[in-house]
């Protein structure tokens, strides 16, 4: 049991990833069509499993209703408006020709039935509101939590209001120096900054790579 | 608290109601024919911007609500897109040669692949081995059979660290060496020292000292840990510039949705 | 006390704050003069440089509902410029844009209408398809085996924009309207690299750092970041004196607008029909219509005249390009369908024709008055930036002259 | 410094100025075509000697072919090379150029002669045009062709490769002849199917669609050549729309490569570095003293920070960014996940893990587990505080500040990938006073991170992170492992940039990755 429960993930991930790093090295047709063969495994594979995370949302709210714990209304709600754009999706009416095809037949996606009404009425202003929040919360963080406590916090603020100032046309009527400085700040420190991260984020990647290729990483396995 | 909740949501689906008719009156809205689903879209929509900015105030009912009706449809959306750009438009097309050809296309699944044009490599293989990978991912729901899922994740982890491995070094190793080691005296295009080189050293110099910053396994003092210093000067200088830009994006995303409020809606601003 | 303290408000204050920094401009839109940086000059320069050329421009949307507020204003000022100069384009969609392609098809239809281009021999749009490496890498190897036929089933090779278009390098210029730093860096590795085209990209305010060194190394010839970008653009179109539509101050175009309408009222060829035509109108537009005609047309100068007679010329020669299929469409149109009688359900058509001409004149208008949204909406980004780096320093100021008291207090 | 286009370009521009003149005036074609009804005549005198030279494709999959030939000195701006191929005899090449002249207007004419032409076997051709650009008015340098330094990956870093253009045939547009007939039905039309068949005339026959009637049609499609198969390449110049130049006919074969050779660099460079990390793992657990790994203000303080959330009985809330379980990023995450549970289990507070991924979910509901009964609290584990919340970064996170809110998180972690969501879920953890603490290597969220959480652990500290945690000798050997690593590249990053100063380049395209 041990073999299946331990060294055959191990040396299935070894032997997986010396096909890999093979398959970068070898410009051979057969490592082409290798490759394109992995691509259609891993859709499918993401296909076949998309149940997974959804059975995991639902249980946490169906357990939800089923105690009547704090709030289960809303998890009803969320039920409600699941089933509703799933039979929607199941039913898969087009507009175009005005019939009901069913799941097993291409849906056309410019089609006006409830998902899309659902989709523009509620998803979409919604998600968009959420991101758009961002503006509120980035201007609070910056008028509250914005402070030169230290040479380094400084150098931030400093940083940051001469960008800010930069990017409004008004700077420009001031003067043209604070413009071309944000500009300055932007392709020559920030550059170094983001090279010197890219050279460290390879090597902690690669190195963290390689201990999952050797098995001495093995948290995908969710521990022993 | 529960009955709270219940006036809230209930007081402004009313004063949505009024407002919205008001709107309709006086013809700032369009009601078109008995039903418009456009029109009653733009409302909906409005009201939803409307509960989910209500969180700024304090987490409330009307938050809960928009947050819950999001979170279920978008789940379904997500199931309904995968279903329809996965199974429907891949999976099934690939597994028609069993309709048409029978077991010849388990037995021989090539030779039917390449003659019912195919994309796939190995005919029906090509679903049925990952689609027995992905049914033993979801041994996970069971305890007792969890360790099963390690083996499709071994391969897919495997498999992806193998890749990840030379094209990490090739795209952010060798690339940035390149860009890095640059003649660091005479500009590229007049070969004389310039602005542009003081700049390039500068650069230079902050590649450098962020570099030293994150090493791990010598304690920051003395002189390296004042060239760490001057490293973390850089980072905060590119970060502050981040910072900066970030901020006009963000604003600017709140300006669309103030617009569509005061002007797709309420039609104030013009 | 500490200084500081007066900082420590609730932050829906803030909130209040910036929420009435950012309307209180946009209620009274004053549009400031947007200097152009470098990055945008050079992506005018090398559209401007494939239109003179003869050379087709191609443009990838991929942004969706989420990010529009920053680029949709960019592909707008940028076709605009292509389809004021006569240029035509080819617009695809990718990952990103997946739920964005009513808007795209939107955008298009409003700036070709503004410009009298038509789909097909202008311009197409080439429907959402998954894969992102995969679908640049295709591009550059051939577009119609990528690309069969566009969002309308019509082969690429029957559309007059594509019939001579093999492949990504046989375009003048490429411009991506995009939200992430991979899509950057794909197009640039598989499309860019191997074949040395022009590129440009528009993308949101915060990938703008992240692409600093492809612009540095000269990868990219011509960046919009963020609305600023789509400003500075839009600046650009106004010095040149492109925008057409900004000769006609809105008043006019609202009185050219109502004096067109007029004259349809009055004119004898619709004489009865245009009581039906009047009653499908909204009270307030009734209202005003009944204004222009009392204060009338002569009022007027010279010049708005002139620029009246050519807006009136533009709206008639499209009465007869409009198609049929578009007739259906037409919302109002049902309603005066309906009031038709049976005698006069043949001319129907005609009116409908007309109303789809007002309501696409209509249009133009406001798409005139928001000519500059990006430039609009730098009002009030520029009053609640500076707010906010006041807020800023003064809280710093505050918390250092707090620091020093303490320091000092500890001292004593 | 042998290349000075601009002077060529000026020289060749008085040299040239009867060709010169043709694109400056207005009246010339933009593009030079070749004439109609040109052969290719393939008698001696006419070899102008091009010098055309075809190779396989080094180090690719066996479906491609280099061409090269030398650059002349006197080039016009306006110069176009005409490719010729075809996959059969080489002799055949001069009924090509009759065929690719073929206009839509001759289709009809062109049955007719079917029966006429010479007997010779399926042959196709490509046209590639290689400085179709007009240069503008007045500027003296011509226009760029590809030369072989364009191609580093198979020519090296020559000098002399700028005197030589290449080009590489992965696709060429091909023009098939396509002949529509009624092959079923009609005893005549099978008989001229039969002989145009034999002479292989045609390259298509296709059966009559509705409505059409028999024809003859140029199609154009696009191939790749196929390996182990010969083609056969010519080469003209035209200038102006003048034949200036013409090639001897040059052969290949693509093939199939077994190691990418250009890649050698890379393959050095990835030994190098695995060697040296996995070496120093592998003597930090044999030999595991005198390791030593700077202190990350961000640890210290989680100990700190769960001890006060213990205090006050508020929950401790972690949050996985968007990122799956292909970055690693995440199975850092995923290791501090497992280390920081430990200790809430010792301390016995509630622990929300909220999750984007499923994958990353499941990872870390086993992991968690785990954590708890080491600590010898499996009871106080509930698959429950380990969910899924969506897969809809903007629901998750309206969800996520949603809980924040409402449970009066008093401690937060933040550690992954993050995306915009990073802002709106630390902002309202700042407003619930909950100590942050972050850590991610997504370089845009990091300043966000830093004005809003109490300690940020910044892109590469992240991965140090789970090393410094558990202290574990291998870890921390891999660690000091990576930082030899980082030291050897500067050292040769100084080295290079010295080098390149003072004008050699050979060091540093020793580290130069040679294609895209």
């Amino acid at each position: 049991m041990r073999f299946f429960k331990f060294y055959l993930p191990i040396s299935l991930a070894f032997a997986m990833a010396i096909l890999g790093i093979t398959s970068v090295f070898v410009p051979h047709h057969y490592s082409d069509n290798f490759q394109k063969e992995t691509v259609v495994w891993f859709r499918v594979l993401g296909g076949v499993t998309m149940f997974i995370g959804a059975y995991s949302l639902l249980k946490v709210h169906f357990n939800r209703i089923r105690r009547q714990q704090k709030g289960w209304g809303y998890s009803a709600l969320l039920y409600a408006f699941f089933i509703t754009v799933i039979t929607c999706a199941i039913v898969n009416y087009d507009t175009a020709t005005g019939k009901s095809k069913g799941p097993l037949e291409a849906r056309n996606m410019a089609t006006k039935d409830g998902v899309n009404w659902i989709f523009n009425a509620i998803q979409r202003p919604a998600s968009a509101t959420q991101y758009s929040l961002l503006g509120f919360f980035i201007c609070s963080a910056a008028y509250r939590t914005f402070r030169a406590k230290t040479v380094e916090a400084a150098v931030l603020l400093v940083a940051a209001l001469i960008v800010m100032l930069g990017q409004v046309p008004l700077s420009a009527t001031i003067s043209g120096a604070i413009p071309w400085m944000s500009n300055w700040l932007l392709n020559w420190p920030n550059m170094a900054v983001k090279r010197a991260i890219l050279f460290g984020i390879c090597v902690g990647s690669v190195g963290t790579s390689l201990r999952v290729m050797f098995g001495i990483e093995r948290s995908y396995m969710g521990g022993d | 608290m529960k009955k709270n909740d219940l006036l809230l949501i209930g007081g402004f689906a009313l004063v949505m109601a009024v407002i919205n008719i008001v709107l309709v009156a006086t013809h700032r809205l369009h009601w078109v024919g008995r039903f418009d689903p456009k029109t009653l879209g733009t409302m909906v929509a409005a009201a939803i911007t409307i509960a989910v900015m209500s969180q700024l105030y304090k987490d409330n009912a009307l938050f809960k609500l928009a947050e819950h009706m999001l979170v279920g449809s978008a789940l379904a959306y997500g199931l309904m897109v995968t279903w329809y750009a996965m199974w429907v438009t891949e999976i099934i097309p690939a597994l028609s040669p069993l309709k048409t050809y029978g077991w010849q296309a388990v037995v021989h699944p090539m030779k039917i692949a390449e003659a019912a044009n195919k994309p796939q490599l190995l005919g029906v293989w090509s679903i049925f081995l990952p689609a027995v990978l992905g049914l033993m991912m979801y041994t996970r729901l069971n305890k007792k059979y969890a360790w099963i899922s390690r083996i499709p994740f071994a391969i897919m982890i495997g498999f992806g660290v193998g890749l990840a491995i030379p094209n990490e070094i090739q795209a952010n190793l060798l690339k940035q060496l390149q860009a890095t080691m640059v003649d660091l005296w005479h500009d590229p295009m007049t070969h004389q020292y310039s602005w542009n080189v003081l700049f390039a050293q500068i650069a230079f110099v902050g590649v450098m000292a962020t570099l030293v910053y994150f090493f791990f396994s010598v304690e920051h003092k003395g002189a390296f840990g004042a060239v760490s210093r001057v490293g973390v000067w850089f980072l905060m200088i590119a970060f502050g510039a981040s910072f900066g830009y970030t901020v006009q994006g963000r604003l600017s995303l709140l300006l669309g949705r103030i617009n569509y409020l005061f002007h797709d809606w309420l039609a104030i601003v013009r | 006390m500490k200084l500081e303290s007066i900082f420590d408000v609730d932050r829906r204050f803030v909130f209040v704050g910036i929420f009435l920094a950012l309307l209180i401009p946009m209620l009274v839109p004053y549009p400031l003069p947007c200097k152009p940086n470098k990055d945008v000059e050079n992506m005018y320069i090398g559209i401007d440089d494939a239109i003179s050329r003869g050379k087709k421009i191609f443009l990838s949307f991929e942004y969706d509902p989420t990010g529009a507020a920053e680029q949709e204003p960019m592909a707008r000022a940028v076709m605009r410029h292509i389809f004021s100069r006569g240029g035509k384009a080819v617009i695809m969609c990718k990952s990103g844009g997946q739920q964005g392609q009513e808007m795209h098809q939107q955008l298009l239809a409003d700036c070709a209408q503004e410009y009298g281009r038509s789909y097909g021999a202008d311009y197409c749009y080439l429907p959402y398809k998954p894969g992102s490496t995969n679908l640049v890498i295709n591009l550059g190897q051939s577009l119609r085996s990528t690309w069969p036929q566009d969002v309308g089933g019509t082969d690429l090779a029957d559309l007059e924009v594509t019939r001579d278009v093999q492949r990504l390098a046989d375009f003048g210029y490429v411009m991506i309207i995009c939200s992430s730093l991979t899509t950057v860096v794909d197009w640039l590795t598989y499309g860019q690299g191997p074949y040395n085209l022009n590129m440009g990209f528009g993308v949101l305010g915060n990938v703008t750092p992240d692409v600093a060194n492809y612009t540095n190394s000269g990868q990219i010839k011509g960046l919009l970041g963020g609305l600023i970008g789509a400003a500075q653009y839009e600046q650009i179109l106004l010095d040149k004196g492109i925008n057409l539509m900004r000769r006609f101050s809105p008043a006019d175009l609202a009185s050219a607008h109502m004096v067109s309408f007029c004259s349809r009222l009055s004119d004898p060829e619709a004489d009865g029909l245009g009581r039906y035509v009047w009653d499908a109108l909204s009270p307030a537009t009734q209202a005003a219509v009944r204004d222009v005609i009392k204060e009338g047309y002569d009022n007027l100068n010279a010049a708005a005249k002139t620029d009246i007679a050519a807006a009136l010329n533009r709206v008639i020669m499209r009465t007869d390009v409009i198609p049929d299929a578009e007739l259906s469409k037409a919302k109002p149109g049902h309603q005066v369908a309906s009031l038709l009688d049976g005698q006069l359900k043949e001319r129907a058509p005609q009116i409908l024709r007309r109303l789809i001409v007002e309501k696409e004149f209509g249009k133009a208008l406001v798409a005139a008055q928001s000519a500059g949204q990006a430039m609009t909406w730098m009002t009030p980004q520029s009053i609640a930036h500076v707010v906010l780096i006041v807020a800023i320093l003064f809280g710093n100021a505050c918390y250092l002259y707090d620091r020093a008291r303490r320091k000092k207090h500890s001292q004593i | 410094m042998n290349r000075h286009p601009g002077f060529i370009a000026a020289l060749s521009l008085v040299l040239m100025l009867p060709a010169a003149r043709s694109w400056a005036d207005p009246s010339a074609p933009a593009d030079a075509k070749p004439l109609p009804g040109t052969t290719y005549d393939l008698s001696a005198e006419s070899l102008t000697g091009l010098g055309l030279q075809a190779m396989d494709k080094p180090n690719d999959n066996g479906t491609g072919i280099m061409l090269t030939w030398p650059r002349q000195g006197w080039e016009a701006p306006n110069a176009l090379y005409q490719v010729l191929m075809g996959d059969d005899l080489a002799e055949r090449l001069d009924a090509l150029v009759d065929l690719k002249v073929i206009d839509a207007a001759r289709r009809d004419e062109l049955l007719g002669q079917l029966g006429a032409g010479p007997g010779q076997k399926r042959l196709f051709w490509v046209q590639e045009t290689l400085a179709s650009e007009r240069p503008k008015e007045g500027s003296a340098v011509a226009p760029p062709m590809p030369l072989r330094s364009d191609y580093p990956a198979v020519f090296g870093f020559k000098k002399e490769n700028d005197g030589y253009h290449a080009i590489e045939m992965i696709k060429f547009k091909r023009d098939d002849l396509v002949l529509h007939i009624d092959r079923e039905t009609n005893d005549e039309t099978r008989k001229l199917v039969k002989e145009v068949e034999a002479r292989g005339l045609v390259n298509q026959i296709v059966p009559l669609g509705e409505g059409e009637t028999t024809k003859v049609d140029l199609k154009q499609f696009s191939d790749a050549p196929k390996h182990d198969r010969t083609y056969y390449f010519a080469l003209q110049r035209v200038e102006a729309g003048v034949v200036t130049g013409r090639s001897e006919i040059a052969s290949a074969v693509p093939k199939d490569n077994w190691f990418a050779w250009h890649k050698l660099n890379l393959l050095i460079a990835m030994f190098v570095l695995g060697i040296i990390i996995m070496a120093f793992a592998w003597i930090a657990r044999r030999n595991p003293t005198g390791l030593f790994i700077r202190r990350i203000g961000g640890l210290e303080a989680v100990d700190e920070a769960l001890g006060r959330a213990a205090e006050m009985g508020k929950p401790v809330f972690f949050c996985h960014g968007p990122g799956d379980l292909s970055a690693v990023v995440t199975i850092s995450a995923i290791n501090l996940l497992g280390k920081i549970a430990e200790r809430v289990g010792e301390y016995g507070i509630r622990m929300k893990v909220t999750c984007l991924d499923y994958l990353v979910m499941q990872v870390s509901q086993e992991m968690v587990r785990d954590a708890y009964t080491r600590v010898g609290r499996p009871d106080a584990y509930n698959d429950d505080d380990v969910f899924f919340v969506t897969g809809d970064t903007f629901a998750y996170s309206a969800a996520v500040s949603g809980m924040m809110m409402r449970e009066k998180a008093g401690t937060a972690f933040f550690f992954g990938r993050f995306g915009s969501e990073s802002l709106l879920l630390s902002e309202t953890g700042a407003v619930t006073k909950a100590i942050q603490i972050a850590g991610t290597d997504s370089f845009n969220q990091i300043p966000f991170f830093i004005t809003t959480c109490d300690y940020t652990l910044i892109a590469e500290e992240m991965y140090a992170a789970s090393a410094y945690l558990s202290r574990e000798p291998r870890l921390v050997g891999a660690v000091k492992g990576q930082d030899v690593v980082k030291a050897i590249m500067m050292t040769i990053i100084v080295v290079g940039a010295v080098l390149v100063t003072f004008g050699f380049m050979g060091f540093a395209h020793l580290f130069w990755p040679l294609t895209n």
